[in-house]
């Protein structure tokens, strides 16, 4: 698929032909011990076919952004969850707003959400410090925004508490009195503890009336988990170095793995950059081979996460144009002979 | 019946028949000695016969700070009953009734082995009315019920055997009713050293020695009119006329070992005081070897 | 490629054909013995049996409440053995290449995912479409979206409804509708905590009775094969046969499918207040000539609830094993994914297991129940060689029966039933029947033109074991299993329904989504041609 | 006969999962068997003997000698006999063990001793964060046995404790026995902050108080408990230090209020 006279792929900096690249591509990770995606920014057929490639080749594969994913899935994993979509969200009676990086997730969580909730409905913001929109609380962040956590869910819990801030124990009354309730925050910007701490009081207040939690995070980084999950049956930071996926949040955080030195060849995937690209060498900026990649839904039709509705969407390229990242990672993988999938 | 003399007291030529019981046994403990005893001997307070009582229960010995779990003053006491559920029953009424209460009491399993095990903490818990706790430390299991006074410790379940045995006895045989219970005294006092053994009548003695039935419809067991000496011209009696007073021992056991030991250790005591301070003669009741699968031959256990 | 499969004992009950001959097929279709009589390639299928691929209509294998469980569970699915190389993926703990394959090796070729809220349609779709091996295909769920209750709320006539139906099944590309807890969970979300039959939704004012009725109305008038798949309220708890009985009742002669009747077939008789009344719902679904069922049987083991009932999961939350549990609540039914473990020592398990195979006992008509687990509600697809065996063989239930409590026994009436499922039974029940519910014509059967989908087993000892592996799996003339393993890949299509709803409607609902939403109502809509492969194949709507 | 012995030659070129080398596991397996048992947790491929030198000795006794920081589940699965490791391990060390003893004379990585069932796990160097508690996705952590940490453990030890005993000489990180469900976790430095959070049931002794004590546990005033002291009798053997904390008049905090509350705090500090 010829780009007008630019290139498309590059080895070690320098333009080369895209079967050169690929051929290069696969010659890297067909060499590596140790291939670890660190990210994987793509529309579901370019997700779909890391995994396949990530398989094929024995790799890792991670998500940038999977910190802020595991401290959402974490704890509902492994203490459940009440869970509401986007659009359910702007049925709220009271929205709880939780850390200063909730809008950073969301851009568009005002006119999404906050602007479409009903007239009367609440919306609280328990801030890190500064005072914010919305009526607001400073929680502080870390061990305090954990204190402070507690605290919100032993008074709603009606347990007898010395010196709890008159609005705090306020807005616990608030929580039991409403109707519907939603609380949203962004993974990437609370303690994994202060997200377990807020499904144990979303939980406690189910016993008596309705509320949910609408956790943020990256599209892609959604997009990444559910894909992997059909796929594999784990979420990102799953390794196929034995021939089976193995899920391991720790040894195969791709961080770790490169600083430790345990990581001999890198893949980055990001469709989603303003230069659309796929990276491949040594380090945390791989630069060995590189492809320039079509921008899923812009350059080609494509299926992605969107967080308008909390689930996949698909976008017909107005003019299509370029590479997707299907394209590129299969031609990888069948040079390295994987099975068509 | 031909008797066997030993140091001036006469042995009949007969035994004690015993009957299986189910048994267990409890460590009480307290701040001081003082308060667990009275634990202990509140909760094996009407505690004589399981006729009416439920259960056969009293204290086996006091136990050292060294001995007990909690390394604090503590007793063991001992109970029986004829079904694993009157026991189960006994205890959790008795254990919450009269060591609950008690204070700073704290309640183990004294039985460690046996062949079934009986809720304790586990079923006096619910007192606590949700703030009980319970800990696992190491293979044990308790349970803290917060009272008044602190918390009430009390491990989870006991061992119960089925092996013991109830109503082994001594039917001690005086001139008077003073020298007869001196013998008995003595040899109570003699049998309490036995580990594993209980005498559950007051002080370990019986002076109502009972036959099994009665001429009246529904009773169970009616006066041994046998044994009495104020029948003696009237029956077909038991005593000749050198007895003026008989007392009975019966004993319970964990084990049929610990009742023939408590028994050979109480016929010592009665001929070591010898007759004319003590007993003249000793018995023992039996129905006929019918009725109970324990049989100790006095003549066996005498020293 | 000319394929003859010769000397079985070809079962093929929709052509009322039981005898050992041979089978042919060319391409993707099963033809009738060419005069010429020279195959490509031949199979020796002496001794074996030679059926249609099997069709499950009821399992949830696929879609945003699925996805959800397995990432719930990551210690659950382990996978413990590498992939062969030509099936990619294959052997992972609980993927869809796993799903798929493990139904393959099974001789099953068609399965439904009968569960999809609309909004997550593509992404369910995007799931089996890497499903490989099977033909699938999915059920929308309408009867809690606000839409839908609004227009009953409002009054509007058949016709709206019918094209609602119509453009939900048209958008969500869904072979059948669905209802779950019809009005049940919408009242949840209004703190109801628990909603019967004659139960009024509040807001709407409309009784799940009426939104039953409503909806098999709808589905009836559109001409769509399989009729109104329906999760009755209830589900699970002490007495709710009654329940079931009531929906029965409520079909008055239209067609009407209930879903996993074994969660219904429960009595409060007895001490412990729970008891099987399996044999009154047998009844009324002998009479009811116009009722189907599946059973959702339960089987022991550990597994996993998945259900849009999020009513029902709330509801139960506190027996979830391991104690973790996610209730969604989505923009029309959500879902509740629940771990659960049944024991055969527990009563109430042991009850739950007794009703299915009692339910499978009593109802007289192979073409009216039907065999699911409700996978993995019951128990895990891969249960069914099992399940098998305990229909054709009462030695294997005795052996069962006899690890279960006898209390549970007592309030049932399993150990007096006799009947044994026959080959052609089981026949009937995987393949002939399933594939006249949902209007496949070219499937389930082996007449000449049926789609070459063909399972062909071993008879042994071990029922059981018979099931798990077949012999030979073709699907689409192609073989894809040999004794048991599956050796490479093809992919199946998604089985759809295509009515055309009203210009109106669509305009309805554009406005809709406009006003409610913000959103262009097509964005949640499931473009043909946004998925990989040949995605879909429509199955007609006679009407 | 002496100890079946690992000695590492070189320093890991990758990080190795070590979980095969339990006595139970390699009873009845030769010298060379062992040695050819793969480890690799990359595509490069890696055994038992490329890593370690071995001599031959008992099997139920083994010995590694020398120890790095990528020796991955080091012992885990362990059910009868005895690995001690002269050195430092990786991460789940212990994990999942049933029984036996496993000796660190070293530090250890994250998640020692996860899902620890029974058997005695000593580190005589640090432990890394998240000690005895579950891997990711799981709902509980130890679950008998105990660990013993001579020296200091990381963020959240004791998260999600369910039975057993925990000991930690040293001081602890944030956040210990995070959402414990019941157990005992015992602590003779000072703990970082927030002890206990959300832990619905247990015991978490501190004997060197902590940085922050969070609000949701309720003072419930100094006492001698018997409880404590059964808890002293039980540790006496593997910390006569922290036996002696058990015995002191405590302060007990009732919590973590935010959760089930059924949780306690023994501090020492009164």
């Amino acid at each position: 698929m010829p780009v007008g006279s630019e290139a498309s792929a590059w080895i070690a900096g320098a333009p080369a032909p895209f079967d050169a690249a690929v051929a290069e591509a696969a010659r890297l990770l067909g060499l590596s011990a140790a291939p670890v995606f660190a990210h994987l920014g793509a529309d579901v057929a370019g997700l779909r076919e890391a995994v396949l490639l990530a398989e094929q080749v024995g790799g890792v594969l991670d998500h940038a952004d999977s910190p802020g994913l595991l401290t959402n899935l974490d704890s509902v994993r492994e203490s459940g969850a009440m869970l509401t979509t986007p659009l359910e969200a702007a049925r709220a009676d009271l929205v709880l707003l939780i850390g200063d990086g909730v809008f950073d997730a969301w851009p568009d969580l005002t006119p999404r959400l906050i602007d479409r909730l009903a007239d009367g409905a609440r919306v609280v913001w328990l801030t890190g410090s500064a005072g914010g929109r919305f009526e607001s609380i400073a929680i502080g962040t870390g061990v305090a925004r954990l204190a402070a956590l507690g605290r919100l869910r032993a008074e709603a819990k009606l347990r007898p508490l010395a010196s709890t801030p008159p609005a705090l124990r306020s807005l616990a009354q608030s929580l039991r009195a409403a109707k519907f309730g939603v609380a949203v925050w962004s993974g990437a910007d609370l303690e994994p503890l202060a997200v377990e701490a807020i499904h144990g009081l979303v939980r406690d207040l189910n016993e008596t009336t309705r509320f949910s939690t609408l956790p943020l995070a990256s599209p892609d980084a959604c997009a990444a988990e559910t894909v992997c999950g059909w796929m594999t049956g784990f979420p990102p930071r799953t390794g196929f170095a034995r021939g089976r996926p193995e899920h391991d949040p720790w040894r195969y955080d791709s961080r770790r793995m490169i600083a430790a030195g345990e990581a001999d060849c890198v893949v980055r995937v990001d469709a989603f950059a303003s230069d659309a690209h796929i990276a491949i060498g040594l380090g945390e900026a791989p630069a060995n081979v590189r492809f320039e990649v079509g921008r899923p839904g812009v350059d080609h039709d494509a299926i992605f996460y969107d967080a308008r509705v909390g689930t996949f969407v698909a976008r017909p390229a107005a003019s299509p144009a370029g590479r997707s990242v299907a394209q590129t990672l299969a031609a990888i993988r069948a040079r390295l002979g994987g099975p068509p999938c | 019946m031909s008797a066997l003399i030993t140091n001036g007291v006469a042995i009949d030529d007969t035994f004690a028949e015993a009957f299986d019981m189910r048994g267990t046994a409890l460590v009480i403990t307290a701040d001081s000695a003082k308060w667990a005893l009275q634990a202990a001997t509140t909760m094996t307070g009407f505690a004589t016969s399981v006729i009416a009582c439920g259960c056969e229960a009293g204290i086996d010995r006091e136990l050292g700070s060294l001995e007990t779990p909690d390394g604090r003053p503590g007793v063991r006491v001992l109970l029986f009953a004829v079904s694993t559920t009157e026991l189960q029953k006994q205890l959790q009424n008795r254990v919450g009734q009269c060591v609950l209460t008690s204070p700073g009491s704290a309640c183990y399993a004294g039985l460690d082995v046996g062949e079934d095990r009986l809720k304790l903490g586990a079923a006096i818990r619910y007192f606590a009315d949700g703030w009980q706790i319970a800990k696992k430390i190491g293979e044990r299991r308790f349970w803290r019920l917060p009272v008044m006074d602190g918390e009430f410790v009390c491990e989870s379940s006991v061992a119960m055997t089925k092996r013991a045995v109830g109503g082994g006895n001594l039917l001690i045989m005086g001139a008077t009713p003073q020298t007869t219970l001196a013998a008995t005294e003595a040899a109570v006092e003699a049998m309490r050293a036995v580990p594993d053994a209980i005498m559950p009548f007051p002080g370990g003695i019986v002076r109502s020695g009972s036959k099994v039935g009665s001429k009246y419809k529904g009773a169970v067991a009616s006066t041994n009119h046998f044994y009495c000496p104020t029948l003696r011209g009237a029956v077909a009696s038991e005593i000749g006329p050198e007895i003026g007073s008989v007392l009975e021992i019966v004993i319970d056991g964990l084990t049929s070992e610990a009742v023939a030991a408590a028994m050979r250790a109480g016929l010592k005591a009665i001929i070591d005081l010898g007759p004319a301070r003590g007993a003249l003669r000793v018995g023992a009741g039996n129905y006929g070897g019918k009725l109970g699968k324990h049989h100790y031959r006095l003549r066996e256990l005498t020293p | 490629m000319l394929t003859r499969i010769a000397g079985g004992r070809i079962l093929d009950p929709a052509q009322s054909r039981d005898e050992v001959g041979d089978l042919w097929l060319q391409g993707d279709r099963v033809i009738a013995a060419p005069d010429h009589g020279r195959a490509d390639e031949t199979f020796d299928a002496g001794g074996c049996v030679v059926m249609a691929g099997a069709i499950d209509i009821h399992s949830h294998i696929a879609g945003a409440n699925v996805n959800t469980a397995r990432l719930l569970l990551p210690q659950q699915h382990r996978a413990h053995a590498s992939r062969p190389a030509a099936t990619p993926l294959a052997n992972a703990g609980w993927s869809t290449f796993e799903t798929g394959r493990l139904y393959a090796q099974m001789g099953f070729t068609t399965v439904v995912e009968p569960a999809i809220s609309p909004h997550h349609a593509l992404h369910a779709h995007l799931e089996l479409a890497d499903t490989p091996v099977i033909d699938k295909a999915i059920l929308a769920i309408l009867g809690n979206d606000d839409f839908g209750l609004g227009l009953m709320r409002d009054g509007a006539g058949p016709d709206a409804i019918r094209d609602h139906v119509a453009w939900t099944l048209q958008s969500s590309k869904a072979l059948g509708l669905k209802v779950i807890n019809a009005g049940g969970v919408a009242a949840f979300k209004d703190n109801v905590r628990s909603f019967g039959f004659d139960d009024v939704v509040p807001r709407y004012g409309v009784s799940s009775r009426q939104i039953v009725k409503t909806l098999q109305r709808a589905v009836h008038d559109l001409g769509v094969p399989h009729p109104l798949h329906v999760h009755c309220n209830n589900l699970g708890l002490p007495g709710n046969f009654q329940t079931a009985l009531d929906t029965i009742a409520a079909a008055e002669g239209l067609p009407l499918h209930l879903a996993h009747l074994q969660f219904y077939g429960y009595g409060a008789e007895g001490k412990l207040g729970f008891s099987s009344a399996a044999p009154k719902l047998a009844e009324a679904v002998n009479a009811a000539k116009s009722v189907t069922i599946d059973v959702g049987q339960a089987m022991f083991g550990q597994t996993v609830t998945i259900s849009s009932d999020v009513l029902r999961q709330f509801s139960a939350r506190a027996q979830a094993r391991p104690s973790k549990y996610v209730i969604i609540d989505g923009d029309a039914n959500g879902g509740g994914v629940m771990p659960y473990n049944y024991r055969d020592g527990s009563f109430a398990n042991a009850v739950q297991f007794v009703v299915g195979l009692e339910l499978f006992l009593l109802i007289d008509d192979p073409y009216r129940v039907y065999f699911t687990t409700d996978h993995p509600n019951g128990a895990p697809f891969t249960a069914y060689p099992d399940l098998f065996a305990l229909l054709m063989s009462r030695d294997v239930r005795a052996q069962w029966l006899s690890r279960l409590p006898a209390e549970a026994l007592a309030v049932t009436t399993l150990a007096s039933l006799t009947r044994e499922y026959s080959w052609g039974e089981i026949a009937t029940m995987t393949r002939a029947a399933p594939a006249r519910l949902l209007g496949l014509k070219d499937r389930g059967h082996l007449g000449p033109g049926a789609r070459a989908d063909v399972a062909i087993y071993r008879p042994g000892a071990d029922l059981a074991q018979t099931f798990r592996a077949a012999v030979r799996v073709w699907k689409d003339g192609e073989c894809v299993v040999r004794d048991g393993a599956l050796t490479h890949y093809r992919f199946g299509r998604a089985l759809r329904v295509s009515p055309q709803p009203d210009a109106a409607m669509t305009r309805r609902v554009a406005e809709y989504y406009d006003a409610r939403y913000g959103l262009d109502a097509e964005l949640l809509s499931v473009p043909e041609a946004a998925l990989p492969r040949e995605p879909f194949e429509t199955v007609a709507c006679p009407r | 006969m002496s100890a079946l012995t690992f000695t590492l030659r070189c320093p890991p070129p990758q990080r190795v999962d070590l979980c095969a080398l339990t006595p139970a596991q390699l009873a009845g397996k030769s010298l060379a068997e062992i040695a050819a048992l793969p480890i690799q947790t990359n595509r490069a491929p890696l055994c038992v003997g490329d890593l370690f030198a071995l001599k031959d000795g008992e099997r139920g006794t083994i010995v590694f000698e020398g120890g790095a920081e990528r020796l991955d589940r080091l012992g885990a699965g362990l059910d009868t006999g005895a690995i001690r490791v002269i050195g430092a391990v990786g991460v789940e060390a212990g994990r999942g063990m049933s029984g036996g003893a496993l000796t660190i004379e070293g530090d250890a990585g994250p998640y020692a001793g996860s899902g620890l069932r029974g058997g005695v796990l000593r580190i005589e160097g640090d432990a890394g964060e998240r000690l005895g508690g579950p891997r990711a996705g799981e709902t509980e952590g130890m679950n008998g046995g105990l660990i013993h940490v001579a020296g200091h453990a990381g963020d959240r030890a004791g998260d999600r404790l369910r039975r057993g005993f925990i000991l930690i000489e040293g001081a602890a990180g944030d956040c210990a026995g995070s959402r414990m469900i019941a157990g005992t976790l015992a602590i003779g430095g000072k703990a970082g902050a927030l002890p206990g959070y959300l832990m619905n049931r247990g015991t978490i002794l501190l004997a060197g108080g902590c940085d922050e004590m969070a609000p949701t546990f309720g003072d419930c005033g100094v006492h001698g408990l018997t409880a404590a002291r059964l808890l002293a009798s039980y540790v006496e053997t593997h910390s006569p230090n922290l036996a002696a904390a058990f015995r002191q008049p405590l302060r007990r905090y009732a919590g973590d209020l935010a959760a089930l509350g059924k949780g306690e705090i023994f501090s020492t500090t009164t």
